[in-house]
């Protein structure tokens, strides 16, 4: 573990950033925060789960997400609650593959958003990690973001990403040790993922008071670093809050429950609800 | 934390902290007589430790020139080699201050050693079953429940061992402040694959100092059942640096691997991340896990602690698969010929002594080959499997008196 | 053969010679040192005696000042205390020429001992047991036969233990020749109180001197359940001779002896004579015997052993009922506090001596009386009583990640 | 237990026949052994099983039994088989009571056979000895035979047979000891009860061949003493057979079996079947 000393990395707002937090940047650049949604590549099916990634990016008149953060389904996954675990597990059971990320990732970057996968790790380590890194970036990926991957097991990982111009977005929780903020904040390229509660994915009713306090700590300790606040955020109101400390507000369960909503009235294909919430969300992070 | 290219940690960033501090804390227990002294005094006093090795003769003679000889792990408390485990994590978690234990199980037998070790601690017990398991296992969701745990039926994913895992995981990561996840094999994110062999090396401790006694001689092979991995684990630990003692895991093989309806990670499986660390896996070619098979359910899982993968990857020790049909058939001759029960996991280990005591007697006839099995639980639990194997309905051979 | 007015040898005459080889052929065998070393040694290297005593101090606390100590026969082999007598008496078959044993059972524990026992040494086996019983224990049917065991139900009467006694009577006076009737308790004509008890003395020659070494004292009192009195008598056995030390019997009370529905021979049967010997038995004024009741099928049999009969009719023992209720509730208590499931029948000890504990506090509050009780067997075969008695069904608490 | 000198009881043939032993005498007399008839007072029913008695001892215009065995019922009855369980289980659950057996003997006496009772012990042990003794005694009976009480548990039963005058008809086995056969005759008064077979109650499609020489045994060990051999007689053949070197011929299951059978035709009172087969076994004691 490296001394507990600020991270004063001098590229972060330029090579540092690398794609995904140039995109932050933009956002901030109007003056607020940047919007980050999930969607489960594959959920109801995965031509379907293309146009819900069309409709986080363009919901209807008004703006959408600044990145999608594609899910890449999972048999074991381990960080997600109830909600992603019903889409990811029904994704699987109708064949999801691992390859249909880059499909997904060329329609996000299609429809203007800045594409990230989301990946449990053995799904990467499985495909090759530098072909997969390879097979991302040239689909036109920005990065991934690593939940069962910290910077102690990712030796294999920086190199590909490095090799390929992938971000690279770590986690850090409210437990994490000032060494390991750092740590991780200095493995990361593009931006740090802060889980902003104990515990899995989910929307929550309230948003958690750990997670200012843990992009203080951010702030403090790595200065420069860019950070994404996810876990539990669900609507316009909440995604405003949080965007009012964090540089990027990301949200998952809040959109795929209109989905899961809409399957069950027996049309899966409907993402009006969908739409809803990201126009809800969009100008949530506007408001602040 | 690696075995060669093996184990790591891979796990969400919010659990690095506990396992972290369970690392160090977990070294200074061991480096502190009065943990290790109360530790010893629960084995001894309360599982009843140390549990004794047993010749088989009449087994032995089935089995070419071997002489098979159990370490007995089925006479400690609750009937199995688990209870080692979890007395030393439970007390481990009191060190910690944390008040609350979750685990994950299978059939019950962790669950309830880890609902044991909870009651006579005093500590508050929470216990992640498959649903899947809590519908045929009913019995062993109210034995946790009598001793005062509290039972989670998992329906995610397959509804078995390994999403339960998945669900303990996730409460850790929820509740890591006050509550310690009692892992029950040599699997998972180090420092568990470390200290639970540590808790088991009891086993091969005991074994090896029995056997010296009373054969004056190391055996010839040491041989475990190999699911998760444990008790194979605590039987290899002291034997490791003995090269002449061979190390023998055998695997559940369940419809056998070309059927692909198997539990044998090693022989059968490749190497991926599972449950935060990296080891042979049951996957398919995305990396998904496959949902494995065996008519044992403490050896059907798709992973295998990561030592093990080291062990077989390093040739150090000998993997081989064992068929249902093949275990069944040593849990019925070692019952038959010795009155021992054993559980359809050890029931595996035995199969695979016989037969490599008959392979042995092929090829290398002059050998008397003294090969110890670690006999890791009874039987009783299997009694109901046993009896739709062999078709059995509990029917009285006859019945007198009536009229 | 007679212990006071008690005991005896009520059998038809074609069982005198029988019970007179036995006679001899016992004596014999426990003056001949290798008979004696073996047995030891299949005590110790198959059965895992010793059998350590373990402190219940959470149990304790709810039991005034009594520090309450087990005898944990709970980790024998095959789980209880009856592996003591069927390896003995087993050995003797062998040594007295006899290559069939045919055995007594009333849920299926001393059965199944005995099968193991037949499987150990190669002998035929042939148990008898009610056909209610093999009914509703149909998995102990099973056991048996997977021990490669014939098992016979038995309709006669009321197709119960005591039955199953008059049927395995029958057999031998049959087939006495070549076999050997392996009473399961200190029961039954002479010699076998004697011989069980003497088989089953290892018990308290151990608690004893495990005693000693803990506490340096010997203990206020032991106690034990008592139903034939086979853990009971092993337990009072090497104390009876220490006249400081108290001997507490606990009878199985059933549903309260005004009730009618109990299993308590002692204190609500009258004197008579019963298979093979005179004692207290339950019985209707003309000495029809009556059914007994006990939640715990151990303890369900409406005789006891003679000598017991003597111990509480010469003040020696104290012989108390246990309801099934109080039994119950000490079966969930040292569940809860300790993590250790005791046979139905070992709760009833249980109950006894928390029972014991309180009055003394009241009664000589100064005192801290030490109590060891005979654990005599564990209670993973009672989980589904249990369950049905605290109206369980094996639904888990919670169910989580359904959709 | 004594020296194994041969008895010479010198009242064998007077005061130690009893009463029993000198109606085994008579029949001697007559050049033939006696027959000895077992029915369980109270099956089908307590007056029934008095009519079945009558019609032992008169089964019709020839001879009937010379004594009447009457068995009590008993819950634990060890040395019995099946039939006699059936008959005896069926008699206690229609209410048989030991005071019942009074009835029995004076039906029995009153048709002029001899009153025996085959008891377990412990029904006379509840009774009180004496008491049983005296009553039994006032009744008419002879004497009792007693399965599972040997001489050697027999001290109360010795005083107050004597007291009474009643036969005690204790049994010898196979494997019975030289020193046993002696002792067991010494301690009779009647009439010795040989079980011809190690095993219960029970007609057998043989008559044993242990049964000729134990039967050898007692007349060379005990030469004055009579003996009546029981256990397996099932017709008059056997009856004959038995006849030829045994005092008395004890027939039990076989006269049971046809009642058992009238009661499951639907005539429990119906004892044609059992009058056919003591008229057979009473030729048969009389062909020899």
């Amino acid at each position: 573990m490296r001394a507990a000393e600020p991270v004063k990395a001098p590229g972060a707002q330029l090579a540092g950033a690398g794609i995904s937090g140039r995109r932050i940047l933009a956002a901030k650049a109007e003056g607020r925060a940047a919007l980050v949604g999930y969607l489960p590549v594959g959920y109801p099916d995965v031509d379907t789960s293309l146009d819900a990634m069309r409709a986080l990016c363009r919901p209807g008149d008004g703006p959408g997400v600044d990145m999608v953060e594609i899910g890449l389904p999972y048999s074991d996954p381990i960080l997600d609650g109830p909600v992603i675990q019903r889409a990811g597990t029904t994704a699987l059971k109708r064949g999801v593959r691992t390859r249909d990320v880059l499909r997904a990732v060329e329609a996000v970057a299609e429809a203007g958003a800045t594409p990230l996968c989301m990946t449990y790790w053995n799904l990467v380590d499985r495909y090759g990690v530098d072909a997969f890194a390879r097979d991302f970036a040239q689909a036109g990926g920005a990065g991934l973001i690593t939940p069962d991957l910290t910077p102690d097991e990712a030796e294999e990982w920086m190199v590909a990403s490095e090799e390929h111009g992938l971000d690279r977005i770590f986690l850090v929780s409210p437990s994490s040790t000032e060494e390991r903020i750092i740590a991780t904040a200095r493995a990361c390229r593009g931006w740090v993922y802060a889980t902003a509660v104990m515990g899995v994915t989910g929307a929550r009713q309230r948003t958690s008071s750990q997670a200012p306090q843990l992009v203080a700590r951010l702030r403090e300790l790595a200065p420069d670093t860019l950070v994404g606040v996810g876990l539990g955020v669900s609507n316009g109101a909440q995604a405003a809050e949080v965007g009012s400390f964090a540089d990027a507000v990301i949200v998952g369960s809040a959109l795929i429950k209109p989905m899961l909503a809409a399957e069950d009235a027996g049309t899966p294909a409907d993402l009006s609800g969908l739409r809803a919430v990201v126009a809800d969300l969009a100008a949530g992070v506007r408001s602040a | 934390g690696h075995y060669g290219i093996f184990g790591g940690q891979y796990v969400p960033e919010a659990l690095n902290a506990a396992l972290t501090q369970l690392d160090r804390e977990f070294d200074l227990a061991m480096a502190d007589p009065a943990f290790v002294a109360e530790l010893n005094r629960l084995r001894v006093e309360y599982s009843g430790r140390p549990t004794p090795i047993t010749e088989l003769p009449r087994l032995s003679a089935l089995a070419g020139n071997a002489r098979i000889v159990v370490k007995r792990e089925d006479l400690n408390h609750t009937g199995s080699h688990k209870i080692n485990n979890v007395l030393g994590q439970a007390l481990l978690s009191k060190r910690m201050g944390k008040s609350r234990v979750i685990a994950e199980t299978g059939a019950g037998q962790h669950g309830v050693a880890t609902a044991t070790a909870a009651a006579l601690l005093g500590l508050e017990c929470r216990v992640y079953m498959g649903k899947v398991d809590t519908d045929r296992q009913a019995l062993n969701v109210a034995r946790m429940q009598l001793l005062g745990a509290e039972v989670i039926a998992v329906e995610s994913g397959s509804a078995t061992l390994k999403d339960s895992m998945n669900e303990a995981m996730r409460d850790w990561v929820a509740s890591v402040d006050d509550t310690h996840y009692l892992i029950g094999t040599v699997a998972g994110p180090h420092p568990f694959p470390r200290m639970v062999k540590e808790f088991q090396r009891v086993i091969s401790t005991e074994a090896r100092a029995q056997l010296l006694e009373r054969y004056g001689e190391l055996p010839y092979a040491v041989a475990a059942c190999v699911g998760g991995g444990s008790n194979a684990m605590g039987m290899f630990a002291d034997f490791i640096d003995d090269p002449e003692v061979k190390l023998y895991g055998f695997e559940a093989e369940g419809d056998g691997i070309p059927t692909g309806r198997h539990a044998a990670s090693i022989t059968g499986g490749s190497i991926g991340v599972l449950h935060g660390m990296r080891t042979y896996v049951l996957q398919d070619e995305d990396g998904q896990t496959v949902e494995s098979h065996s008519i044992s359910a403490g050896l059907d899982y798709p992973g295998v602690g990561p030592e093990h993968a080291w062990l077989a990857a390093s040739g150090r020790g000998t993997y081989e698969p064992v068929t249902d049909a093949e275990a069944m058939e040593a849990f019925k001759l070692i019952t038959q010929t010795e009155g021992i029960m054993p559980a359809i996991e050890s029931a595996h280990g035995i199969a695979g002594a016989i037969r490599l005591g008959r392979r042995l007697a092929e090829e290398q006839p002059d050998l008397s080959p003294l090969i110890c099995v670690c006999l890791s639980g009874r039987g009783d639990k299997d009694v109901a499997s046993a009896l739709k194997w062999f078709d059995l309905d509990g029917t009285p051979d006859e019945t007198v008196g009536g009229f």
